[in-house]
């Protein structure tokens, strides 16, 4: 087990050097620089050339990369080329809005959507399974953006209520913070809500089909243990999956959430940094998403081989 | 609004039951704090307030003393400023001449790479007169010098903190009316009161919070609700707040332009006729109207809000938007039919990606078939400063001297002329405008540089824009000015 | 005896599957899926490998086959060594050699006719033009007892003994020397089980094919073949004529095995081995014999070493240390096999 | 003998939006009490159907539509009448069974423990400690010595024979009048078969609890049952004894099953075969005699018209128009 | 195949997201019949007007017909979708059968590659590409074509290794079929089920990342009457003139609802496991 997660520990290695070289020479790839962006239309050559050499932007390409990597290996990300903060610190600061947002995203689909999945899946083909799948679909269908712009429009024109401005995390003030997190949480809760719904829905069916419920039931159990003890924990298998996946997802796909919501998060952090060429804020946060990317990967696998005895890692 | 209370001041010159706490909500992240390296409009608005100049504009741009009480000027060339006494950074250390000295050079210094630093190129040397008299030594007469001290860049800066942070992209000590507390990236930035500003009535706010909130409907919902205090607004939502009883919408001119800039390099764009019949072709109260809702003025070289420096351009035979001539116009220059061209601009800015859209069919109109290309800004500065693209869309800042307006972006040697454009007698016009310091005169010069700006077209100055900052009724005292639209030097809450 | 007669030689034949462990995946020990098996076959007999499941008779088959890669040994088809060829020439040879297997529903692709189906073989080995192809693969489909009305057809609208006459088709069509055949009507139903047989039979006799008879159905295997191997835990322990095994089976574990049959006469109560424990994991085997734990007549030695593989008869072979002469005595000593009603 | 089971003229739908039609009927079989009986009968002809429909666990779109299951215990009950709380009650209690697929028909997520002691738990009220050592005892009892291990097991780290006694250890812990074995080794190896099919005979005699087993080899019923019913395509063609069955069927389909059988094994010969596939339940619906298409003495008669069910000689009962033409040579 | 539309007629789901999407690709394909107006003609004179008969669905800031931009923002969403999903699949496809058939050290070539491409969340690895290609339909397309690939190969790798497993595999290898025959007659027709499916859901995918992309004002590019260009810069209106937010959401609305729908059903249909 230990030398499994050790292994997978150990391939993240090649990916997040794979993503940090990608990352890297994809921005070098990108027309315009920091400088460029700091000095905007009052660029000129001097200044343009004397702003490069301090970001050591006129070095060839493999060395920017290998001072760059070198100080990421040794735990320094750098600094922000626009605004000279460490890097580090602030893509932790960012993670936390975001982690949060999409946990809390997550727990509001899971409750929406998974007992929705499970009526669904026992009533195969009745009109609650019908009306399910179709809300399930709907909310897959919805961008969340819209979503996001017509609630905030519908709250302040008829409820005179929007979320209290400037975020603050949540162990400085929980109150505010959930108030702010609340709307965001819902919108992406409900777009996710219909995958996982969905994903309920079949495996549950799946699962009732299997050999091993008409053993249950031949036992002579109650529905209710039949349902919740053996369908649900087995089926909760691959609805882990998609959960995995979609959490993974919202890490750098909250982009558009946070932007509507004004959340400071690291979806806004590495948009921000393209749009301005800081390199190093760029670089930084993608390759920590990918970091974490592949860690809820490997934790979602190990909850595998926790909820289900026949994956044993060694 | 519930917010934790603030100590600093309680007693304050406003309703002192109320909490005097502002909070205003931006559309943008400051790229930084330092005055002497960041030109963004999102910094700018936030260390104008905590470092002070030497001069600055009055509600009449008329250039007052702020950190110098006074000047003289022995010659032509020769500014020598006498400075208030008893003005302390918001460390507490002094300021003194020295730290004038230190700021400027700062500025003009290459490795600081100012954006400002060709505003001073003409300084020869600062000389340190005492403790509280400072000179500057011109190489020639310039009579753009007082205006550009103005320029809220030009700050004076501590040059211990400076030392001790290497530069001030995430500290602000001034000696401006407010100190700065925080800024939280992508959140807010804070800011109190300065109790030591040398002014002693103000400011009469104790605490101003900036607030990044890019989307404009967050914006919105949170000015309604009462969440913010005041907020910048695209024209198009200020109309949206017209009936909302608890806020005011103000305006003001700004001292933008947008424009339609040419390579007049490239063919057929080389020929004058060719731009003066795109000039001819472009319908500018239809922009202001669409893009602009119709608040936006037509525009010259100069920003109207420019008062008397800028000319009155309405009349002007090539914004007359004559589609016959025009179509003459490229019939003589050897297009009859028209041809293709593609149009750059930047995506960020929804009224440039407008403007693209309604030029493109107006163009149609005399055969002109131009595409749309939108980069995004990294890529349209980049598209800009190479001028990559034939045709360019962009918005100006006219500066608040006809000079940054004519000689900084049209002279053959001028820093953001980037479109090729070269004209003799126009530079010799800036030229000499540059060195007039009779009024007057200097203003003939420059109506004659902008005639003849005109004429070759080598930009479409298309419309000067308002902008708009709602405020909450429990704001007073607030009015924007072209050159300084937040000041809440005076403001205070009910 | 004169080499030409054994169309199919298999020396010392070995396949071991790696099992990957460790924190890099390295190899930490081997399945001995076939663990050093040799035999011969005859031209036009019949082979059959019988065990119980896992023992490795489809990976025996598979690895002749070259379907997996051969850790060891020899097979020597025709006199040529098959195994050290490279992939590109053994291509071309297999139409000597076929397999059919054992599911009619999952070894017909089942998005491709009939018609395509029995093509594909003669194409890819160019037997003939596309017009004389056709001809055959209609003659084909009558020799095996379907119509050339059904060539249009796909496999899922043919029952499984159908399927499974496609399949022997689709084999026979390259007019191979060798067939191995997996397992080939063990999830036919009786019925329908004799049909194939009966089939089977019939196309050896017209083809002159030699089989190799993979299955764990001694009913089936004692109908069939010439001679029977008997295979346990990737070793083989026995092997000799028909005959010869059902009567006298030598080995342990072949009396066991055969004892273990349900008999169909209903005044014959035959008296029954009851073996005791499961087949042991072929990735951890146990020292010496492989069956010595499930042995009722396992003695100390049989741990100690592995028994040889010895002709004890003409042409019968076993692999068990009391018919090694230095244990006969064993033999004597050990009583009856504990015997069940 | 008393019987413990009395099927009725069992018939059994299948009934969807788009279909609709019968799939096994007028299944007539009693089985007493410490019977062994066995059900025989090619894939597809309707044994696992008519196993599902004793425990009511018939799939949604099967549905029973004539007949009666009358469970014949303490008290007498029709079982397609009761409700599910009353079924569920003899599930696992009354009547047990074991599966096919020892690989599949058990939880992969729970251990043996618990899969064990959970029928325990639906029908009795014993204390911890007591199903613990119940489930230990019967462990026991199918020739699983290291209980305390198996327990903490999860199936997956069992072998397929493993798994089976464990099935059997719970089909018989809460002692069951009748066991049904649906192809209980069907998936086991010749030897394991041996092993298991013993240690139900064991237990069945020690337990007294009467068996159903259900297969396709006819072999296993000759080791293991007294009575036998021949199914093909849905119905109970032939029933009597076992005996009586291997020496003197009577139905052809019996008899070319046996005679394919017994040729088996002598080589060089031909193999006996039966012609033809097995009818689909949509082709026999509309078939007279369901084996006429491939029975040797098919007459006319049989393809239009459904024979009934001849008790032809004492306690053998035969589904073939060939009696009844005996018969009428006979009068 | 005919057995496969005879089940999509008797899933009444399914054929309705069916019809819905004939609809969509009908309005797409006809769009310039069924529009009354082009797309780009400015009304200078009507700018937001509310839904009249000359005007169906009103019209936006420039006076333009939102009906007949909605028509041809058919074509683009569409064109985006099977483009974008093109590539995607086309890559997937290639690298997957490769991988899942092959093997050993290529695939874990290929795995790792497409690893790295998985560990970037999808809208910032869309905007990074859109920002190095630049923004515009075809970039935009590409990036999504981009972003969906590694899902692709994993699919496809994982279904070819299933199709592996069934014995007809075997047997055209030991048949001598040429490996690269394998690929193309046995493996590909085989997994086309999954991966069937898997392309209805990337349309409506990359349909929704093309206007979320729009709406971060990258990727398709105005005037081009996008339903994502459009409903980003109808957001500022939508208060009063909802009518210029409510038919682009409910066109895209519409469209994903459809091919989710489809794919919906599709996925039952062609999934044998769930036959019966
Ligand atoms: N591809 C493989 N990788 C690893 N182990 C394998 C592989 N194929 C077979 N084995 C192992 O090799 C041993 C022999 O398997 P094989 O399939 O040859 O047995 P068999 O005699 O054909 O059994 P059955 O009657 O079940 O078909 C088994 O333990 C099996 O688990
Ligand atoms: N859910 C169902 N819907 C429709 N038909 C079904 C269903 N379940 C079974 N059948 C059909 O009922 C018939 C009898 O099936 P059953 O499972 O009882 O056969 P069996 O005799 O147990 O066969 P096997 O030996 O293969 O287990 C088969 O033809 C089968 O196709
Ligand atoms: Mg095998
Ligand atoms: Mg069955």
């Amino acid at each position: 087990m230990y030398a499994y997660i050790l292994r997978r520990l150990f391939m993240l290695i090649p990916v997040l050097f794979g993503v940090s070289v990608v990352i890297f020479f994809a921005l070098r790839v990108i027309p315009g620089d920091v400088a460029i962006t700091i000095l905007g239309t009052d660029a000129t050559p001097e200044a343009l050339a004397q702003l490069r050499k301090e970001f050591g932007l006129n070095l060839p390409i493999y060395e920017q990369y290998l001072s760059w990597i070198g100080g990421v290996l040794t735990g320094d990300f750098g600094e922000s080329m626009r605004t000279g903060k460490e890097v580090l610190p602030d893509i932790l600061n960012r993670f936390a809005l975001t982690f949060e947002l999409t946990l809390f995203a997550a727990i509001i689909s899971w409750i929406i959507a998974i007992p929705l999945g499970i009526i669904a899946g026992l009533k195969r083909n009745s009109k609650t399974d019908f009306s399910v799948r179709i809300v399930s679909l709907l909310g897959v269908s919805v961008p969340n953006f819209a979503l996001a712009t017509v609630l905030i429009l519908v709250l302040a024109l008829w409820f005179s209520y929007s979320p209290p401005v400037g975020y603050v995390g949540f162990f400085e003030d929980p109150i505010t913070n959930l108030q702010i997190l609340f709307l965001p949480s819902f919108v992406l809760g409900t777009s996710m809500a219909g995958a996982v719904m969905r994903m309920t829905r079949s495996s549950i069916l799946e699962i009732l089909r299997q050999d091993f419920i008409r053993t249950i039931r031949a036992k002579g159990a109650r529905e209710r243990v039949v349902i919740f003890n053996h369908a649900l924990r087995n089926a909760m298998i691959p609805i882990l999956t998609i959960i995995g996946m979609q959490i993974g997802v919202l890490l750098g796909g909250t982009v558009i959430i946070e932007q509507i919501f004004s959340l400071p998060g690291l979806g806004q952090l590495v948009l921000t940094g393209i749009n301005q060429r800081d390199f190093t804020v760029v670089q930084g946060s993608v390759l920590f998403i990918a970091f974490v990317f592949v860690v809820i990967n490997l934790i979602v696998d190990l909850l595998y081989s926790y909820l289900d005895p026949r994956i044993t890692y060694k | 609004s519930n917010d934790e209370g603030n100590n600093a001041d309680a007693e304050s010159d406003g309703d002192s039951s109320v909490e005097q706490v502002l909070k205003i909500a931006n559309d943008q992240e400051p790229a930084g704090l330092d005055p002497h390296k960041t030109p963004a409009h999102s910094s700018v608005r936030i260390y104008s307030q905590v470092y002070s100049g030497l001069v600055q504009f009055d509600e009449n741009m008329e250039v007052q003393g702020d950190l110098a009480k006074d000047w003289e000027q022995p010659d032509e060339s020769t500014y020598i400023f006498n400075l208030r006494e008893g003005v302390t950074f918001h460390n507490g250390n002094e300021m003194t001449a020295e730290d004038v000295k230190y700021s400027f050079e700062r500025i003009m210094a290459e490795e600081t790479a100012s954006h400002i630093a060709s505003y001073f190129s003409n300084v020869e040397s600062i000389e340190v007169l005492g403790d509280y008299q400072v000179q500057f030594n011109l190489k020639s007469a310039d009579a753009t010098f007082l205006s550009n001290l103005t320029n809220a860049s030009a700050a004076v800066v501590d040059q211990t903190v400076v030392e001790e942070n290497e530069d001030l992209q995430q500290v602000a000590v001034g000696t401006g009316p407010f100190k700065f507390v925080e800024w939280v990236p992508d959140n807010k930035v804070v800011l109190e009161k300065n109790e030591d500003y040398y002014n002693e009535d103000l400011p009469k706010l104790s605490k101003v919070e900036y607030y990044t909130m890019k989307d404009e409907s967050a914006r919105l919902s949170a000015i309604r609700t009462g969440e913010v205090d005041l907020t910048t607004l695209t024209a198009k939502s200020s109309s949206l707040l017209e009936n909302q009883d608890n806020l005011t919408v103000k305006d003001y001119q700004s001292l933008e332009y947008s424009y339609v800039g040419f390579n007049v390099d490239v063919e057929p764009l080389n020929d004058a006729k060719v731009r003066q019949a795109l000039s001819l072709a472009t319908n500018r109260e239809s922009i202001a109207d669409i893009v602009w809702n119709g608040d936006a003025v037509v525009s010259g070289p100069v920003a109207p809000s420019m008062g008397d420096w800028s000319i009155d351009v309405k009349e002007h035979e090539l914004y007359s938007n004559n589609l016959d001539k025009a179509k003459q116009l490229l019939e003589e220059a050897g297009y009859a039919d028209g041809f293709d061209i593609t149009i750059t601009t930047a995506s960020t800015y929804a009224d440039m990606v407008d403007t693209a859209q309604i030029l493109k069919q107006q163009w149609a109109e005399i055969g002109v078939n131009a595409d749309i290309e939108q980069v995004e800004w990294g890529a349209y500065i980049d598209t800009w400063l190479n001028t990559s693209a034939d045709v360019l869309i962009g918005r100006n800042g006219s500066g608040t001297d006809p000079d940054r307006a004519l000689s900084y972006f049209f002279h053959t040697e001028g820093s953001a002329n980037v479109w090729n454009y070269s004209n003799t007698n126009f530079d010799e016009l800036v030229e000499k405008g540059k060195v007039t310091t009779d009024k007057e005169k200097r203003k003939e010069i420059y109506t004659e540089a902008q005639e003849l700006l005109l004429e070759d077209s080598p930009n479409l100055f298309l419309v000067s824009p308002m902008k708009y900052v709602a405020v909450s009724n429990s704001v007073e005292g607030f009015t924007p000015y072209p050159h300084d639209g937040e000041d809440i030097l005076e403001v205070t809450k009910k | 005896m004169n080499d030409s007669t054994y169309v199919l030689e298999v020396n010392h034949l070995k396949k071991y599957f790696p099992i990957k462990g460790g924190v890099f995946k390295r190899t930490v020990g081997h399945v001995k899926a076939v663990d050093d098996i040799s035999f011969k076959v005859k031209e036009t007999e019949t082979l059959s490998l019988v065990g119980e499941s896992g023992c490795g008779k489809s990976t025996t088959g598979r690895t002749i086959m070259r379907l997996y890669e051969a850790t060891d040994g020899e097979v020597i088809l025709n006199g040529e060594n098959i195994m050290e060829l490279p992939k590109n020439k053994f291509r071309s040879l297999r139409r000597n050699i076929q397999m059919i297997f054992q599911d009619p529903f999952s070894s017909l692709n089942p998005r491709m006719k009939v018609r395509d189906l029995l093509l594909e073989p003669i194409m890819t080995h160019k037997l003939a033009g596309r017009k004389e192809a056709l001809r055959m693969v209609e003659e084909m489909i009558e020799t095996v007892g379907l119509s050339k009305e059904q060539l249009n057809r796909y496999p899922h609208e043919f029952s499984g003994g159908q399927r499974q006459r496609i399949s022997i088709a689709r084999a026979l069509i390259l007019k191979p020397k060798v067939v191995i055949l997996d397992e080939s009507v063990s999830a036919l139903d009786v019925s329908i089980q004799s049909q194939i047989l009966n089939l089977l039979i019939k196309l050896q006799k017209e083809f002159d094919l030699t089989y190799i008879f993979i299955s764990h159905d001694l009913n089936v295997v004692k109908h069939l073949s010439d001679r029977v191997g008997v295979m346990y835990l990737g070793q083989m322990m026995e092997l000799a004529e028909t005959d010869v095994l059902y009567e006298n089976p030598m080995h342990p574990y072949t009396q066991a095995l055969l004892s273990a049959i349900p008999s169909l006469d209903v005044d014959e109560k035959k008296e029954r081995i009851i073996l005791q424990g499961d087949v042991p994991d072929p990735s951890d085997p146990p020292s010496g014999c492989p069956f010595r734990l499930r042995c009722p007549m396992a003695f100390d030695h049989c741990a100690k070493e592995k028994p040889s593989f010895l002709e004890k008869e003409e042409g019968h072979w076993v692999a068990c240390h009391l018919f090694d002469e230095r244990f006969e005595h064993q033999r004597e000593k050990q009583q009856q096999p504990e015997t069940v009603n | 003998m008393s019987t413990v089971l009395d099927i009725e003229n069992l018939s059994i739908d299948v009934k969807t939006k788009k279909q609709n039609f019968n799939i096994i009927k007028g299944i007539d079989l009693k089985i007493g009490k410490k019977m062994k009986y066995g059900i025989v009968g090619e894939s597809g002809s309707g044994k696992s159907l008519t196993s599902l429909a004793i425990m009511n666990l018939l799939p949604d779109v099967l549905n029973i539509s004539e007949g009666s299951i009358t469970l014949k215990t303490e008290n007498e009950k029709d079982l397609t009448a009761l409700t599910k709380r009353q079924m569920q009650h003899v599930r696992g209690n009354e009547i047990s069974m074991i599966f096919q697929e020892p690989m599949t028909a058990l939880d992969p997520l729970y251990t043996i423990e618990h899969q064990l002691l959970e029928v325990l738990r639906f029908h009795t009220k014993l204390s911890k400690k007591e199903m613990r050592d119940l489930g230990l005892e019967m462990l026991e009892k199918v020739g699983i010595s290291r209980g305390k291990e198996i327990f903490k097991s999860y199936p997956h780290q069992l072998s397929g024979g493993m798994r089976q006694r464990v099935m059997i250890a719970m089909a018989l812990i809460c002692k069951p009048k009748l066991l049904i074995a649906d192809e209980p080794t069907t998936a086991l190896d010749v030897t394991i078969q041996a092993q298991i099919l013993d240690l139900m005979n064991d237990l069945s005699e020690t337990n007294d609890t009467s068996i159903l087993m259900i297969t396709h080899d006819l072999g296993v019923i000759l080791e293991t049952c007294e009575r036998v019913a021949v199914m093909y395509a849905g119905q109970v063609v032939e029933e009597t004894t076992v005996r009586e069955l291997f020496k003197n069927p009577k139905h052809p389909y019996t008899q070319g099953l046996l005679e394919s059988i017994k040729t088996l094994g002598d080589r060089g010969k031909s193999l006996y075969s039966i012609p033809g596939n097995v009818p689909t339940p949509p082709q026999y619906q509309e078939m007279g005699c369901r084996f006429a298409t491939r029975c040797p003495y098919a007459m006319d008669i049989c393809k239009t018209k459904e024979p009934d069910m001849i008790e032809v000689e004492h306690d053998h009962k035969s589904k073939c128009w060939l009696h009844v033409e005996e018969d009428a040579v006979h009068e | 195949m005919k057995e496969f539309v005879q089940r999509l007629i008797e899933d009444k789901v399914g054929l309705s997201g069916f019809i819905g999407m004939l609809i969509v690709i009908i309005i797409a394909v006809f769009a310039p019949v069924i529009a009354p107006y082009g797309p780009e003609k400015m009304f200078t004179e009507h700018t937001l007007e509310a839904p009249s008969s000359q005007f169906l669905f009103g019209t936006d800031e420039f006076g333009r017909d939102i009906f007949s931009r909605i028509v041809f923002g058919a074509q683009v969403s569409l064109k985006v979708g099977l483009i974008a999903v093109g590539i995607g699949a086309l890559a997937g496809l290639f690298f997957g059968v490769i991988s899942g058939y092959f093997q050993g050290k290529i695939d874990q070539i290929i795995m790792r590659v497409m690893d790295v491409f998985f560990a970037f969340p999808d809208i910032l690895l869309a905007l990074t590409i859109i920002a190095v290609l630049g923004p515009n339909l075809r970039n935009t397309m590409i990036a999504i074509g981009i972003v969906f690939t590694p899902v692709f190969t994993r699919l496809v790798r994982s279904a070819v290794m299933s199709v592996k497993e069934n014995e007809y595999l075997t047997s055209a290898v030991a048949i001598g079929v040429h490996p690269v025959k394998i690929i193309i007659r046995h493996i590909t027709p085989n997994i086309m089920a999954p991966f069937i499916v898997q392309v209805t859901l990337a349309l409506s995918g990359a349909i929704l990342t093309e206007a979320a992309l729009s709406f971060l004002g990258l990727g398709v590019q105005p005037p081009n009457p996008s339903w994502g260009v459009m409903l980003n810069a109808s957001r500022t209106y939508m208060e009063f003139a909802p009518w210029t937010i409510l038919f682009p959401v409910g066109a895209i609305v519409f469209t994903i609802f459809c091919f989710n729908l489809l794919g919906d059903s599709l996925r039952d249909i062609l999934d044998p496991k769930l036959k019966q």
